[in-house]
This record gives structure tokens, C-alpha cells and sequence, in this order.
């Protein structure tokens, strides 16, 4: 199975070397596109059958890379559930690509650099050493970097990708640092290595803190996001789908490797700000969306906070680890993984309706848009099913991994430190506060884009987007309703994963009536999408039905109401701002937000205007004056590039006279 | 005898230093070139002696490029240097004289204490001595690089720092000829090119001072 | 054949809620006018409201979508499959494992989701600002139900509701201060979540401050009897909630006979009135407030809720 | 042919040909000569590979060492000629060189390369000294060729505190013979590399220790170690761009390769100070230093100038560190520095020919205007900074790995230097390459042939490193201690 994957993986590489001499090709575009679709949906296969089987790790070694280690390559059970996850989404996202990349004005920018970012993507999840890995790691962040500039005219694009590529530079930095760690001074650098190496409490919650560091860089972790809402709103759609949906997950993976296979024990007290800092980027994360304007940043900034809530489980699954909870661990990573799997899919959906708006209209700030429901009724109706799942409501996917994340945290108090036990459940109001914020978000987020009025005049003529795109989206909200409906499957499917992970697992699900899902057998707690979805569909329908036949069907059209107020101007509409307004004066503290009121002196007709502004405190607070010292700094030493010659020597000899006299002192 | 040898010298060697003293606290431009050429008479017979007491008959051809070389063309071609560009006749320091003088006397020191420490195993306490000498002349000519801001007592600074290596070499004992000639083929190449660089720079410019340079730095602008 | 009668119990249920939720709405309105001296309207006046909707036409603002015309619906349903799954006269129904409490309240977002979109589809104004402030309550209000739910889990180790009553009213709980204090929070979590007083006034109109009525506004006919029902059935709903978890006396356990089921819709019913009264006495005893007022209400009920856990483990500690 | 005939064949043929050169008039043949000159001397030494090695003598030497460096040097020498036979000509077209400028170039460039080529495989280090001068001394005149204030004032500031350097260096080279000469014996012996390792446990080590903070004070002003840095970034942009590429690629590794040499002496003396903290502390404030420096930079050349500072420092560090992974790390850094800077210097060179200037404010858009140029860049800078999947990111992995598990803050600010270049260098690429690209162009001369071809190899490094590179780097790494 492993040479299956690693020679998708090859393929994507190659297919994107032959893009590059397709320079200029009409047909370059649907054919590497549709090339890509292919080889994801061979990886899709790989990691399916690999995870059906039963998840045995298969192994191989290409003579590249280390020249004394080669390229170790390992598909195991975890590599496969997130082979399955970039081999879903990239087929999706490429075929999605088909028809949207049409619309590319310049598709040599992108082409070359797309198969390659998956293949890089690919790789990673494929890698057993440590030197592969971070070799693919970074080439994944190189790739997607030349991919955001693909639309490098536009200077917010270049200062983005500049953001971005610094930030990925330093993850991979800081995991290097957790990789030097494991792998000792003698390098040894195989992560079967690593494995058998036993690590110290200290030493391994270092390895911790700094991986959750380097790959919370990449996934988004607070406060090292900040590159993540520029970066991947200023890719192309797909890209940007491809980035949010699936990368976040390649980082999350390099986490999990990381945490759960290569470290062994933690001490408990490390799961305490893996869960804090994911909680706190879940609620921060969306409270940014539920503020912000344009629609791909919103998107962006709900990957935020999706990633916060997986980090809070994947912590809470330590924290149950250090307490050889094996079960509970591994119901917290399930519903981490399953959240992945989830976030996934309709993070993918979403972006892929941003950008069929994008196309549709040419705007994506949200306030440039409304009404697209009546233009673009295919569109609408999948964007509908995205926001449904992501707002975690049920009978969607989105609700099953945070029900069961729930799940997990009530089982908290089996855990034997009374801070954990105070902890999870703080925990656990934020991470229903982030859920129900992004219900507020998503609502603003549809309500504004596709329902009321045009805003603009490309808002009223939009048309739908094309075949290719909708069926790509079609699939993914299928998709999205499958995995809500019969959660139970896909607990199954990432079970070896978990229990080659933690020697535990969820019990099995297959068997359970109208595909229940029961988490934990002696708690009987249960959920059953299935049921809840024929129940509301049955009780709709039928009232509906019942009400048609039995009272009136009879309907007007009139304009609207309004309570006695209407105003044809589309402005009067709530708009993202206006929507914001709550959310935004009730976290004013946290989003800093302020709003002025410049009122015009009596007797004037200036019209009153009225400004909202809300900064993130982590940009403002940490890396503006970061950017601030650097730029100091090289503005002092900078002095030193205008000294005259004799000024050169002195520092010469004075240095001279420093080691002389060091030397003497020394002796 | 061997006393005496030793004695001359060490003789030799300090007055070395004594002179580089003088250089530093010299403030005409003429005085020191006058200065720097005694030094380079010293460094000759300096290393004369070593080549008289050691029996290194190539030690002369150093001397001799010493002598000739340095305390006789050199001072000479800088006169008319001096003369022929019109240059300022005074030393332009940075620093008072008697500071650079303590900082001077602090280099000494120094280097004595280096060289104490060599292991007693060093069995030719001529060597030492001389090396620490050597050592001195050669931060005191750095020195007065650092302290002066005129380009030609600087390139004396410089030369002066150069003598102070021909004294550690002709110090060091069977030192193959190739270091002597390498440095007086350095000094030579040295000489060429500063004179290369002053014509071009007395070309484009009203001084040699070096400072003056300093306004067309490629990035100021 | 016990498939069979699971089957009619829980239809049964179904319809109960159905045919009671009305009536409770008006059992609040008529207590209401009478504790400010006026006679009012009967309690049945909410079932004719409801039938004289129902045959009007609807009249559908020229903007409208088929979004709009949708929600109504599934508002209805979500709320209604919610309210069957509270266990009111009987425990352990056919279906009752289907969801557990944070299923139920994930219900009701998604029909309070549906109903904020459906309010922002007209493209009015007062529909917008309904909606935002509706989401920015539920923001605030799904954590204090979440904690008050692990509260109550907590105590009772499941968060399926039948295991909930049965261990609460198996006397093994005794009194508890957390309890009391997630019963504050799930009080204030109910008031809001229903629209009533102090946080919205569900008999307003033309107010700057109103909130659901804002969202409802270009509603009419059929439509809008469905979303009224839904409402009604919400209030419900949360009476059935706090009157299983904290007041389980009476409930029918599983598989109990004809008169245990007598017995549990008897209990049920007193509940309910007694419910319907103390909060028509509660609404005419307080003002409404200020929107920006709300947040720090229910932010009382998540300190309650939170502080609700915290004690249970110091009480377990101890 | 013997290994004795080809390393004799590495030092005479640059001085054959620099005499050719200077007495043929007529840039073109010059320019073919030139590289046909570097292409023999390049196949000389890579022949070094297969024929036997000749034994060490009083004078030269080939070692395992050494051989890695003269056949980077050599082959460097050969594209940077190669680029310099399709760049030069431009340069006197727009009247910046006369012919009799270009004739001194050519003879200079063989001059450069046979004092480097003898500074590599001298026994002697004395020899070394003189062919380090030398080397030094045509660079210096190379980099005032164009007769402007700035490439004057750039070969003078060079060539006073190279003199000074070397002056220190040489110091340095009589205090080892005086240390080894009680124990050698008078004469040349004394001064023989073999003979001076093969004594060296037995040298005096207070006077061993003097010597080294010379030689590291005066050989570290060549390889440009901060704080003696400060000729190079003047040097590296005023002169012309192929001397720029052996500036950096070269010179600085034939300074770095005499810092090596005297380090495993100190190294071989156990009473003697270790090399290694004084290493470690220059090259990290090197790296620190220039990473800032890279900041307000707004000359394309002197920002890569500095980028070779920072690189120096990091190679500094790795050998102080020390060890087979780093030795191994900085042996590998070294090669792909050279490699990857002369192809950016190779870049460069024709981005300020079509550009008509340095500024960086003033190129914009090269991905634009010219792909392949632009992207040539773009992969060359990336792969400087660290990106995969050239070496340097795999010298800089093993490097950080290594010394965060055995000097953990030491590490720290060798990750905090690398990330601060790493933003600096992105910043300045991010603007030159991307972005809508300014309208005048002249037509681009310089071949992109060397550009591309040190990219592969990069690359082909940093993915497949051949078997006999990596056994001969472990060789090496394992003498280095």
C-alpha cells in the first residue's frame, strides 16, 4: 500500500514538473486539474483500503533524502485517515478546479504549483523520518507559498505571502527544534528511532510544547495565526480551499505524530495549554469571523477556530493519556480526528461557494453582495448545507465530532488533578460558546451573501456557476450529510488509527441500531443522526403537507412589510457590519473594538458617519512591536554600514584586544 | 658573548618600541615619516644582529631590504607625496596624545603578559622577548592606524605594524627566506597599490583623506 | 407487540406536546392580564389565533426566497422532534435515546439558525437586526445551557435525559447547591431562549428593542402559525426540561402500566400549570431590559452554570 | 597522467593562461580563453578524484580536506567564467569597461584563481599565507575595476583591512612555527602542514593559543566574519558581478578553509584553548549581525554581500560546534553556500544589466517580465534561505538538530538569526520578484546557463547527495573532529 501512496505522491510531484512545460496550453488547466482529481482519488483509495484493512503499517525506504538514512516512507493507520482526508479534498478541490480555474487569468501560476502541493501534502503524512518529513513540510509551505502569490500584482497578495512563508519558516523552525530533541545529538533521526528512545517528563513536554508551537504555526494555533486570514483569502479559491481545508490538517497531523506516537508519555500538566490555547483559538478564532467583512477572511478565520477545537480535544486525549484513561483518550481523539475529517469537508464546500461567488461577481467583501440566493439558486442551496454543517447543527457532520468532543469532556472528571477537573469544564463552556458563535457567524455569513437584496449591480447580475464547480460542491455537501447521518462509520474508519495510537478505542459502532452512535457503552449517552434527520424530516414534511392540504396554499406576493418602514435602498439592510454590531459591543474587550460617531455641527447637511474598528490584540499587542524592535534594531546596527576605514580597524583591533586579553585572562 | 647578544638585541628590539612611541606622539607629518624611517633603520639592524649572532646569512637580505626599502624609499616616496599633493603638514588624531599613549602603554603590557605565558619549554628566551617586542610594534602600529585620520599616517601605521612582523620573523629562529620575501614582496605590492589608490583618489579628490571617501558610500545617497 | 405500544407512546408524546403547547402560551397571556386586572383573552385563544392563520393566505414579501418559505417547516419540525425527545409523562420511549440533552439543545439552534436566516431573507432592516440580536443571545445562552447540562450530567452521569430522571428522582441525589444553582441558569437560559421578559417581550411590536418579532415580521398566514406553534412548543419544551430534571416526581418509568402513565401525564400537566403561572407572575414583576443589558444576564447564568461544576467538585472532594 | 601531473596542472594552467591573456588584445577571445583555461583546470581537478594522490611534499598537498575545496573552487571558477564570457561584453557596450580594462580582467580572473587554487593545496603554511595575499590582492584590484568613487573607495577599504588581515594572519603563521619549531626543528619542516598536525600534541599550547586568535582574527577579516566584515559587502557590489559570484562562492571559503586548517591544530592539542567557543561566538554574531543588516538594505548586491556574512557565520558556527552531524553540516553549508550564492550573484548580474541598476526599490515584477530570470532567483534566494529541497536546508536541518540537543541556546539564537535573514531575504525577493514589473528593460546579455545548472546541482544535492560526496564529507567531518 505504501508504494501505492508514494507513488501518487511521485505523481502529483511529476504532474506538476510537466505543468511547468505546459506553459501557454488552452488545455493545460482541465488536464492537469483532472490529472490531480485522479491521483486523489487514487490516494483516497490508498488510504481506505489501507484503514479497512485494518491499518498495518507497510514500509519503504527510497535512496533520497538523508544520504546515510534514505527516505523512509510508512503508510499506518494514522497516515492513512489523513491520506484519505488530502485524497478526498484534493479530489474535490481539483475537481472543483476543472471549472474554476478556467476563470484564471494567469493559470501559469498556479498549475505548476498545484499537483506539487499536494504531493508535498502527500508526503508528509507519508514520511517515518524526521528529515523527510520536514523536507516535505517545508516544500509544502514553498508550494502553497508561490501558490497565495499567484495573484502577486496586488500589494495585500505579496505582504500575505510574505506573512505567511516567514510564519511557515518559523513552524518549521520550532520543529526542528522538537525533531534535534527526539532525535539526540547523534541524530537519529528514523522514527522508529525516535519511538524507542524513552524521553524524560521534562524533555518530552518540551518536544510537546515546541511541536504544538511548529504545528500550530501551521494550522493556526493562537496567537501564531495571524498569517492564516491574510494567506488564504489571497490564493485562488481552490487554493484557498485546498490550504484551509486540507493543510490545517496536514499540520494537525504533524502534531498527532508527533503527541500520540513518536513522544510517548507526557506529564499531564502539558495537556493544560494544549487545551487552553485550542479553546481560546476556537473562541478568538470565530469572534474574528463573526467581525470581519470579507467573506474568504471570515472562512478563514472559522479554520481558526475549527483547529482550537481540535486542539482542545487532542488535549483533552493527553490529558486522559497521562491518566491511562486509554478509552477516553481515544474517544477524545476520535472526535478530534472525526472533526478533521468534518472540517474537511465543509470548510472545502465553503470556500469553493466564496469562490463561485467570487466569480459569479468579482467581490468578496460580504457588504458587496446579498441576494444571491434568487441568482445563483444552486449555489445557495450547497452553501446552505456548508453553513448548516459548520455551525455545528444537527442532523449535519459538523455536530457529531463536537458531540462527541462533548462527549469527552463530560467524562472529565475521572480524571485524577483537580485542576484538569476544573479546567475541562471552563473548557467545555468555550468551546460551546465558539459553536454558537459560529452559528452567528455563519448566519451573517449566508444571510448577507445570498439572502435580502443585491447590494451592487455584479451582485444582481451574477449568474451560477458552472457544472464542474457544483458538482464538486454537490459531492462534498452529500458527503457532509452522509457523515452526519451515519457518524458511526466513520468512527470506525479512523478506529485503528486511535487504537495504534493509544492501545484503545471507541467501540465499534457498526452494529449499533439506525447507525446510533454510542461513544461510551457504560455512560449511555447516544446520538442517532439517522433518526434525527428522518424524525425532522418526516415532522416537516408532514406538517407541511398537512397544512398545505388541510388549511390554505393560497400565497401574495407584496412588498415587504417592514413594520410600516420599508425603504427600497438595499443599503438600509443589515449588512456585515450592522449584523456584527452584538457580538461586537458585547467582546469589545477582546476584539478591542471601537466605534466612533463624527456628528456634523448644526446646520450642516454632511451626513453623520459612523466607524467600527476592531483590532486583533495578537497583531497589535506581539508582532507589531516585534516588527517594530527588528526594524529598530537593523535602523542602529545599520549605523555600521557607514563607518569610515579607520572606524573598520578599530573594530578589528579592538576585538583583537578583547581575545588577547581574554587569552591572558583565561590563562 | 651570548649575554651580549642577547642584550643588543633586546636593546634592539625595545627601542623598536620605544620608537613606535614616538610615532605616535609625533604631530607633523614629516616628523613622523622621519620618525618611521628610524624605526625601519632599527628594524635593519635588528634584524642584522639576529643574522650576526644566529650565522643566518639570509637574515641580511632582510635587513638590507629593511634599510633600503623601508627606511630610505619609502619615507622618501611619501615626502613627496606630501610635497607634490599639498596635503595638510599636520597629524590629524582622534584622540589626544596622551591618551593614545596610555592606550599604548596598556598594549605593551599586554602583549609582555602574553608572551610570559609561554611554557618555560620555550628554551630560547631570546625569541620570547623578541616576540613580545614584536607583538608590541605590531598594536601599536595598529594603534596609530586607529587613532589618525590621515590616509598617509595611516599607511605609515600600517608599515610600522609590518615591521613589527619582520621582527618577529627574523625573532623566529630558522624561519624558512620565504616569509622575508614574501613580506618585502607584500610591502612592495603594498606600496604599489596605495600608490595606485593615492593617484587615483588624488585624481578624483582634493585629499587623501580617507574620511573624505566616506560621502560616497553606495547607499547614503 | 411492545414495539408496538413503544411506537404509540411515543406518538402519543408527540402529540401531546403538540396539542398542549398552545394552551400553555395561553395559560401565561391569561394569567398575565389577570395579574394586571384584566380579564384577557381565554386560554384557548392561541388555538384560534393558530387556526385563523392557517387559512389566511400568505403574503410573501417580493424579495422573498424559497428559503423563506422553507423555514417555517423546519423551525416547526426541529422543534418538535426536540420537544418529543423531553421526557414529559413517561421515561424511556421508543425513541427517547435518539438524542441526549446536548442533542436536543443543537435542535433548537438549528431552529433558531433557520429562523435568523429567514429573517434576514426579506432584505428589511428590522429582519436583520432581529436576527443579530437573536444569534448574539443564543451565543451567549447555548454555553449556560452547556454547562448547566454538565452540571446535571455530572450529578447524574448521563446526559441521556430518561437516565437523568431516574437517577434524580431515585432520591440518591438529596439536595444539592450545584443543582439549585443550575436550575437559576437554566431559568435564565429558558427566558431568553423564549423571548420573554426581561430579556424580549413577546407581546411587542414597533419597539427598537424587540427581538423575535423582529425576525417574524414579514411572516403571515400559515407560515407564520407555524412558527408561532414552534415557539409555543419551545416554551414547552423548556417547562417539560426543568420539570423532568429538577422536579422528576411522577414521571412514568419505562415500561410502567396504564395507570403510571395516568399518574406521569396528571404530574405532567400540574407541571405545566404550575410552571405557566409562576412565569406570567415573574414577567408582570419585572421590567424589560436594555439589548446590551442581556448579555450580562445571561453571563450570570453562565457563572452559575460554571460555578454549578465547580461545586460538585469540591462537594465530591470533600 | 599522474595525481602529482594534475595538481601541477592546477596551478600552472591559471598562470599560462593569465599570461596568455595579458598579452592578447580583443575581449572575446580573451573571454573563451579564459573559460577554456577553467574548464581544464576544473577537469584537473576533478581528475584529482581518480588518480592517485600525490604524497605530500614540502609545498603541496591533496588530503581529503582540501580535495573538496579545490574542486568547488575550480568548477565555480568555470561557470562563473562562463557567465562572465556572455556578461562582460555588455559591460563594455554601455561603456562601463575599455578593452584594456577587460584584457587586466581576464588576467586577473587566472591570477585569483591560481592564488587560490595554491592557497588550497599548499603544505605549507607559509605558502598558504602568500597565495591567500595574492589571491586578495587581485580580487582587489577586480573589484576597483570600474574606476567609479564607489568601486574605489569599495577596493580600498578592501584592500587596507585585507592588509591588515593578512598582516595579523601572518603574525599568526610565525607564532605556529615558533611553536612547532622546538619540536620540529628549524627550517621549512616547520612550517609543513603534515608534519605540524602530526606534532601538534606536542607544541607549546599558550603559544599555539595566541597564534590561533591571529590567524582566526586575521584569516576571519577574509572570510568575513563580523565584526572584520566590513570590506565585503562594499566589495561584493561595487566590482563586477562574476567577481561578486567568486567573492563569495570562493575567496571566502579559501579564508574559511586556512580558519579549518588552524582549528585542527588547535584541536590536536589538548592543553591548548578550544577553537570551538571562539568559532561559535564569531559566526553567531556574524549571523545575528548580518541577519539585521539584511533589513534596510537597498542595493540588490550588498544584500546578498551581507546574506554571505550570515552564511560565513553559520558555517563558523557549525564547525565550532563541531562533531560528525555539524562538521558534517558545515561541510555541506560551505558547498552549497558557494553554489547557491554565485548562482544568485550569476542572477543578479543580469537582473542590474536589464534593469540598468541596483536598487532594489527599482526592480520590480521579474517573474513577470522575465520567467525564467525571475524564477531562477526566486529558487536561488529561497534555496539560500533555507527552503528545500536544496542542500542548505539539509545542512541547516542537521546543523539546528544537532546543537539544540547538545547546546540548546546556542541553538535558540542560531534559529532566531536564520528566521531573521530568512524574513529579511523574503522581503527583498517578495518585491524584486513579484509585483507589476517596472516598464524600461535592456535586453538581457548574461547566459542563464551557470544559474540553472548550480540549481540542480542544488537540488540534486539536497534530494540525492552521490554516495562519494557523502562518504568523503563523513571522511572529512570525522578529521575535523
Amino acid at each position: 500500500m505504501i508504494a501505492a501512496a508514494a507513488s501518487l505522491a511521485a505523481g502529483f510531484l511529476a504532474l506538476s514538473l510537466v505543468a511547468t512545460g505546459l506553459r501557454g496550453r488552452s488545455w493545460a488547466s482541465v488536464f492537469v486539474y483532472g490529472a490531480s482529481a485522479v491521483l486523489s482519488l487514487g490516494l483516497l483509495g490508498a488510504g481506505l483500503v489501507a484503514l479497512v484493512t485494518g491499518g498495518a503499517a507497510t514500509h519503504m525506504t527510497l535512496p533520497v533524502g538523508l544520504p546515510w538514512l534514505g527516505a523512509h516512507l510508512r503508510l499506518d493507520a494514522l497516515s492513512a485517515v489523513f491520506a484519505a482526508i488530502i485524497g478526498l479534498g484534493g479530489a474535490a478541490i481539483s475537481a472543483y478546479a476543472i471549472g474554476y480555474g478556467r476563470q484564471e487569468h494567469e493559470p501559469h501560476r498556479v498549475l505548476p504549483f498545484y499537483p506539487g502541493f499536494l504531493g508535498a501534502m502527500t508526503m508528509v503524512v507519508l514520511a517515518a523520518d524526521a528529515f523527510t518529513f520536514l523536507l516535505s513540510w517545508e516544500t509544502m509551505s514553498l508550494l502553497s507559498w508561490a501558490l497565495v502569490l499567484t495573484h502577486h500584482r496586488e500589494q495585500e497578495t505579496r505582504g500575505a505571502g510574505y506573512l505567511y512563508l516567514v510564519m511557515a519558516g518559523f513552524g518549521t523552525m520550532v520543529l526542528l527544534l522538537a525533531f534535534g530533541l527526539m532525535a539526540g545529538a547523534d541524530g537519529s533521526y528514523d522514527f522508529a528511532a525516535m519511538r524507542a528512545v524513552e524521553h524524560g517528563p521534562a524533555l518530552a513536554a518540551l518536544v510537546l510544547g515546541l511541536t504544538a508551537v511548529g504545528a500550530g504555526s501551521k494550522a493556526g494555533l493562537l496567537p501564531l495565526h495571524v498569517w492564516l486570514p491574510v494567506a488564504h483569502p489571497a490564493a485562488p479559491s481552490h487554493v484557498s480551499a485546498l490550504m484551509s481545508g486540507v493543510m490545517t490538517k496536514v499540520a494537525l497531523y504533524g502534531f498527532i505524530r508527533v503527541a500520540f506516537d513518536l513522544l510517548g508519555p507526557v506529564p499531564w500538566w502539558m495537556s493544560v495549554p494544549v487545551i487552553v490555547t485550542g479553546a481560546v483559538t476556537a473562541v478568538m478564532g470565530i469572534l474574528f469571523a463573526n467581525v470581519d467583512g470579507d467573506a474568504k477572511r471570515v472562512l478563514a478565520y472559522s479554520t481558526i477556530e475549527n483547529i482550537g477545537v481540535i486542539f482542545a480535544a487532542l488535549g483533552l486525549a493527553l490529558a486522559f493519556r497521562a491518566n491511562d484513561m486509554q478509552t477516553l483518550a481515544a474517544l477524545a481523539l476520535t472526535a478530534g480526528l472525526i472533526h478533521a475529517m468534518n472540517h474537511m469537508l465543509f470548510k472545502s464546500l465553503l470556500f469553493m461557494v466564496a469562490g463561485a461567488v467570487l466569480n459569479a461577481t468579482g467581490r468578496h467583501d460580504l457588504d458587496g453582495l446579498g441576494g444571491l440566493i434568487h441568482r445563483m439558486p444552486k449555489t445557495a442551496f450547497l452553501a446552505l448545507v456548508g453553513v448548516t454543517a459548520i455551525s455545528a447543527l444537527p442532523p449535519l457532520n459538523g455536530f457529531v465530532s463536537e458531540w462527541l468532543l462533548f462527549q469527552a469532556i463530560l467524562q472529565s472528571p475521572q480524571l485524577s488533578q483537580p485542576g484538569l477537573q476544573f479546567l475541562v469544564p471552563a473548557v467545555g463552556g468555550l468551546l460551546a460558546l465558539a459553536a454558537a458563535l459560529a452559528a452567528a457567524c455563519f448566519v451573517r455569513f449566508y444571510g448577507v451573501i445570498f439572502l435580502g437584496r443585491p447590494r451592487t449591480d455584479v451582485a444582481q447580475e451574477a449568474v451560477e456557476t458552472d457544472r464542474w464547480s457544483l458538482s464538486a460542491m454537490a459531492g462534498l455537501a452529500l458527503l457532509c450529510g452522509f457523515a452526519g447521518i451515519v457518524p458511526g462509520l466513520l468512527v470506525d474508519l479512523v478506529a485503528p488509527a486511535v487504537e495504534r495510537a493509544l492501545g484503545s478505542r471507541v467501540p465499534m459502532q457498526a452494529g449499533n441500531h439506525w447507525f446510533t452512535l454510542v461513544p461510551v457503552a457504560n455512560v449511555q449517552s447516544s446520538y442517532s443522526g439517522f433518526l434525527v434527520m428522518v424524525f425532522v424530516a418526516i415532522s416537516g414534511g408532514l406538517s407541511a403537507w398537512l397544512v398545505h392540504r388541510l388549511a390554505s396554499r393560497r400565497l401574495r406576493r407584496a412588498p415587504a412589510w417592514d413594520c410600516g418602514f420599508p425603504n427600497a435602498d438595499p443599503v438600509t439592510q443589515y449588512g456585515a457590519g450592522s449584523f456584527a454590531q452584538p457580538i461586537r459591543r458585547v467582546m469589545a474587550t477582546v476584539l478591542a473594538a471601537r466605534e466612533t460617531v463624527t456628528m456634523p455641527p448644526p446646520g450642516d447637511t454632511k451626513p453623520a458617519r459612523h466607524t467600527a474598528h476592531t483590532e486583533d490584540l495578537a497583531w497589535t499587542r506581539v508582532y507589531i512591536p516585534l516588527i517594530a524592535f527588528v526594524g529598530a534594531a537593523a535602523a542602529r546596527l545599520n549605523a555600521l554600514q557607514f563607518l569610515t576605514i579607520r572606524r573598520y580597524l578599530s573594530l578589528v583591533f579592538g576585538s583583537l584586544i578583547l581575545l588577547l586579553t581574554g587569552l591572558t585572562i583565561w590563562n | 658573548m651570548h649575554d651580549l647578544a642577547f642584550d643588543i638585541a633586546h636593546l634592539l628590539a625595545g627601542s623598536l618600541v620605544l620608537v613606535s612611541f614616538m610615532m605616535i606622539y609625533q604631530d607633523r607629518l614629516y616628523a613622523l615619516l622621519n620618525t618611521f624611517a628610524l624605526q625601519a633603520l632599527l628594524l635593519a639592524m635588528a634584524v642584522a644582529w639576529q643574522a650576526f649572532t644566529r650565522d643566518a646569512p639570509h637574515l641580511y637580505a632582510t635587513a638590507a631590504i629593511a634599510l633600503i626599502f623601508k627606511a630610505i624609499i619609502v619615507p622618501w616616496a611619501l615626502h613627496r607625496v606630501v610635497a607634490r599633493m599639498g596635503i595638510q603638514r599636520t597629524v590629524e588624531t582622534v584622540t589626544g596624545v596622551v591618551p593614545t599613549m596610555l592606550a599604548g602603554m596598556g598594549l605593551v603590557a599586554l602583549s609582555i603578559l602574553l608572551m610570559l605565558q609561554l611554557t618555560e619549554a620555550a628554551e630560547n628566551p631570546l625569541a620570547r622577548e623578541d616576540l613580545a617586542f614584536a607583538l608590541s610594534v605590531i598594536l601599536l602600529g595598529m594603534l596609530m592606524m586607529v587613532t589618525r585620520r590621515n590616509a598617509v599616517t595611516q599607511v605609515v601605521g600600517f608599515m610600522s605594524l609590518e615591521n613589527g612582523l619582520i621582527l618577529a620573523a627574523a625573532g623566529a629562529q630558522g624561519m624558512p627566506l620565504v616569509v622575508e620575501i614574501s613580506v618585502a614582496f607584500s610591502v612592495l605590492i603594498a606600496m604599489i597599490v596605495i600608490g595606485v589608490f593615492l593617484f587615483r583618489i588624488r585624481e578624483r579628490f582634493d585629499s587623501v583623506d580617507t574620511e573624505a571617501l566616506d560621502a560616497f558610500r553606495g547607499e547614503r545617497r | 407487540m411492545e414495539l408496538i405500544i413503544g411506537l404509540i407512546l411515543q406518538g402519543v408524546q408527540m402529540l401531546v406536546v403538540l396539542a398542549l403547547a398552545p394552551g400553555l402560551a395561553g395559560l401565561v397571556r391569561k394569567v398575565k392580564a389577570r395579574l394586571m386586572r384584566r380579564r384577557g383573552a381565554p386560554v384557548v385563544q392561541p388555538y384560534r389565533d393558530l387556526m385563523r392563520l392557517m387559512r389566511k393566505d400568505v403574503v410573501l414579501a417580493e424579495n422573498a426566497s424559497w428559503l423563506f418559505r422553507v423555514s417555517p417547516y423546519m423551525i416547526f419540525a426541529a422543534t418538535w422532534v426536540a420537544a418529543a425527545l423531553v421526557p414529559t409523562f413517561a421515561i424511556g420511549l421508543q425513541f427517547s435515546w435518539t438524542a441526549d440533552l446536548i442533542a436536543l439543545v443543537a435542535l433548537l439552534g438549528s431552529a433558531r439558525f433557520f429562523l435568523a436566516l429567514a429573517g434576514m431573507d426579506a432584505g428589511t432592516s428590522f429582519g436583520g437586526l432581529g436576527a443579530s440580536r437573536e444569534m448574539m443571545i443564543g451565543a451567549l445562552a447555548e454555553p449556560a445551557m452547556l454547562l448547566m447540562v454538565f452540571t446535571v450530567a455530572l450529578v447524574a452521569g448521563s446526559t441521556q435525559l430518561s437516565n437523568v430522571v431516574t437517577f434524580v428522582a431515585s432520591d440518591a441525589v438529596g439536595i444539592r447547591v450545584s443543582m439549585g444553582l443550575a436550575l437559576v441558569a437554566l431559568i435564565i437560559v429558558a427566558l431568553a431562549e423564549n423571548a420573554r421578559i426581561p430579556v424580549d417581550n413577546p407581546a411587542t411590536h414597533l419597539e427598537l428593542t424587540m427581538v423575535h418579532e423582529a425576525m417574524v415580521l414579514e411572516y403571515s398566514g400559515r407560515h407564520l402559525a407555524m412558527i408561532e406553534l414552534a415557539a409555543s412548543l419551545k416554551l414547552l419544551l423548556y417547562m417539560a426540561l426543568i420539570g423532568c430534571i429538577f422536579v422528576p416526581w411522577g414521571i412514568a418509568p419505562a415500561s410502567a402500566g396504564a395507570g403510571g402513565l395516568a399518574l406521569g401525564a396528571l404530574s405532567f400537566l400540574a407541571k405545566l400549570a404550575v410552571g405557566g403561572v409562576m412565569l406570567a407572575v415573574f414577567e408582570t414583576s419585572i421590567a424589560k431590559m436594555r439589548v446590551f443589558r442581556v448579555p450580562d444576564f445571561l453571563g450570570a447564568a453562565l457563572m452559575l452554570g460554571l460555578l454549578g461544576t465547580l461545586l460538585l467538585f469540591v462537594s465530591r472532594s470533600l | 597522467m599522474t595525481g602529482a601531473d594534475a595538481l601541477f596542472a592546477i596551478l600552472v594552467l591559471p598562470v599560462a593562461a593569465a599570461a596568455l591573456l595579458v598579452l592578447l588584445p580583443g575581449y572575446r577571445a580573451s573571454a573563451w580563453i579564459n573559460v577554456a583555461a577553467s574548464l581544464l583546470t576544473f577537469l584537473a581537478a576533478a581528475s584529482l578524484f581518480v588518480l592517485e594522490r600525490p604524497a605530500p611534499g614540502n609545498f603541496l598537498l591533496v588530503d581529503d580536506l582540501n580535495i573538496v575545496f579545490v574542486v568547488l573552487n575550480t568548477f565555480v571558477g568555470l561557470t562563473a567564467a562562463v557567465f562572465s564570457a556572455s556578461y562582460i561584453g555588455h559591460e563594455l557596450e554601455t561603456g562601463r569597461l575599455t578593452p584594456a580594462n577587460l584584457r587586466f580582467y581576464h588576467a586577473m580572473y587566472q591570477m585569483m584563481m591560481f592564488g587560490m587554487n595554491l592557497a588550497l593545496t599548499s603544505n605549507n603554511i607559509g605558502l598558504m599565507w602568500v597565495a591567500v595575499e595574492l589571491a586578495t590582492l587581485s580580487t582587489v584590484l577586480m573589484v576597483g575595476l570600474y574606476r567609479t568613487h564607489e568601486a574605489l573607495e569599495a577596493a580600498w577599504k578592501y584592500f587596507i583591512l585585507g592588509s591588515v588581515g593578512i598582516a595579523l594572519a601572518l603574525f599568526g603563521t610565525i607564532l605556529v612555527y615558533l611553536a612547532a619549531q622546538p619540536v620540529l626543528g628549524e627550517g621549512t619542516p616547520a612550517m609543513v602542514w603534515t608534519n605540524l598536525i602530526a606534532a601538534a600534541p606536542r607544541f607549546d599550547p599558550a603559544m599555539l593559543n595566541v597564534a590561533f586568535v591571529f590567524l582566526l582574527v586575521g584569516y576571519g577579516t577574509k572570510v568575513g566574519l563580523a565584526p572584520f566584515h566590513a570590506w565585503l559587502p562594499d566589495a561584493h557590489s561595487e566590482g563586477p558581478t562574476p567577481i561578486s559570484a567568486v567573492l563569495s562562492g570562493l575567496l571566502l571559503n579559501v579564508a574559511l578553509y586556512a580558519v579549518l586548517r588552524f582549528k585542527l591544530l588547535m584541536t590536536a592539542n589538548a592543553e591548548a584553548v578550544a577553537p570551538g567557543p571562539l568559532m561559535i561566538g564569531l559566526g553567531l554574531l556574524s549571523l545575528v549581525f548580518a541577519a539585521f543588516m539584511l533589513y534596510p538594505r537597498r542595493d540588490i548586491k550588498r544584500l546578498f554581500a551581507y546574506s554571505s556574512i550570515e552564511h560565513m557565520g553559520i558555517i563558523v558556527f557549525a564547525f565550532g560546534i563541531g562533531g560528525p552531524l555539524a562538521n558534517f553540516a558545515g561541510l555541506l553549508h560551505m558547498v552549497m553556500h558557494s553554489l547557491t550564492k554565485s548562482a544568485i550573484f550569476f542572477a543578479v548580474g543580469n537582473v542590474a544589466q536589464i534593469k540598468g541598476t541596483q536598487k532594489l526599490a527599482e526592480i520590480r515584477g521579474l517573474t513577470q517580465s522575465h520567467p525564467a530570470l525571475g524564477w531562477g532567483l526566486v529558487l536561488a534566494v529561497l534555496s539560500i534561505a533555507g527552503m528545500p529541497p536544496s542542500g542548505v536546508f539539509m545542512s541547516e536541518f542537521l546543523l539546528v538538530t544537532t546543537s539544540f540537543a547538545r547546546a540548546p541556546v546556542l541553538a535558540l539564537i542560531l534559529v532566531f538569526g536564520l528566521l531573521l535573514a530568512f524574513g529579511a531575504l523574503l522581503l527583498r525577493l517578495t518585491g524584486v520578484a513579484f509585483g507589476t514589473p517596472t516598464d524600461e528593460d535592456h535586453p538581457m546579455a548574461g547566459s542563464l546557463v551557470p544559474l540553472w545548472l548550480h540549481l540542480a546541482l542544488i537540488y540534486w544535492i539536497g534530494l540525492h547527495m552521490p554516495r562519494a560526496m557523502v562518504e568523503w564529507f563523513q571522511t572529512v567531518a570525522a578529521i575535523l573532529g
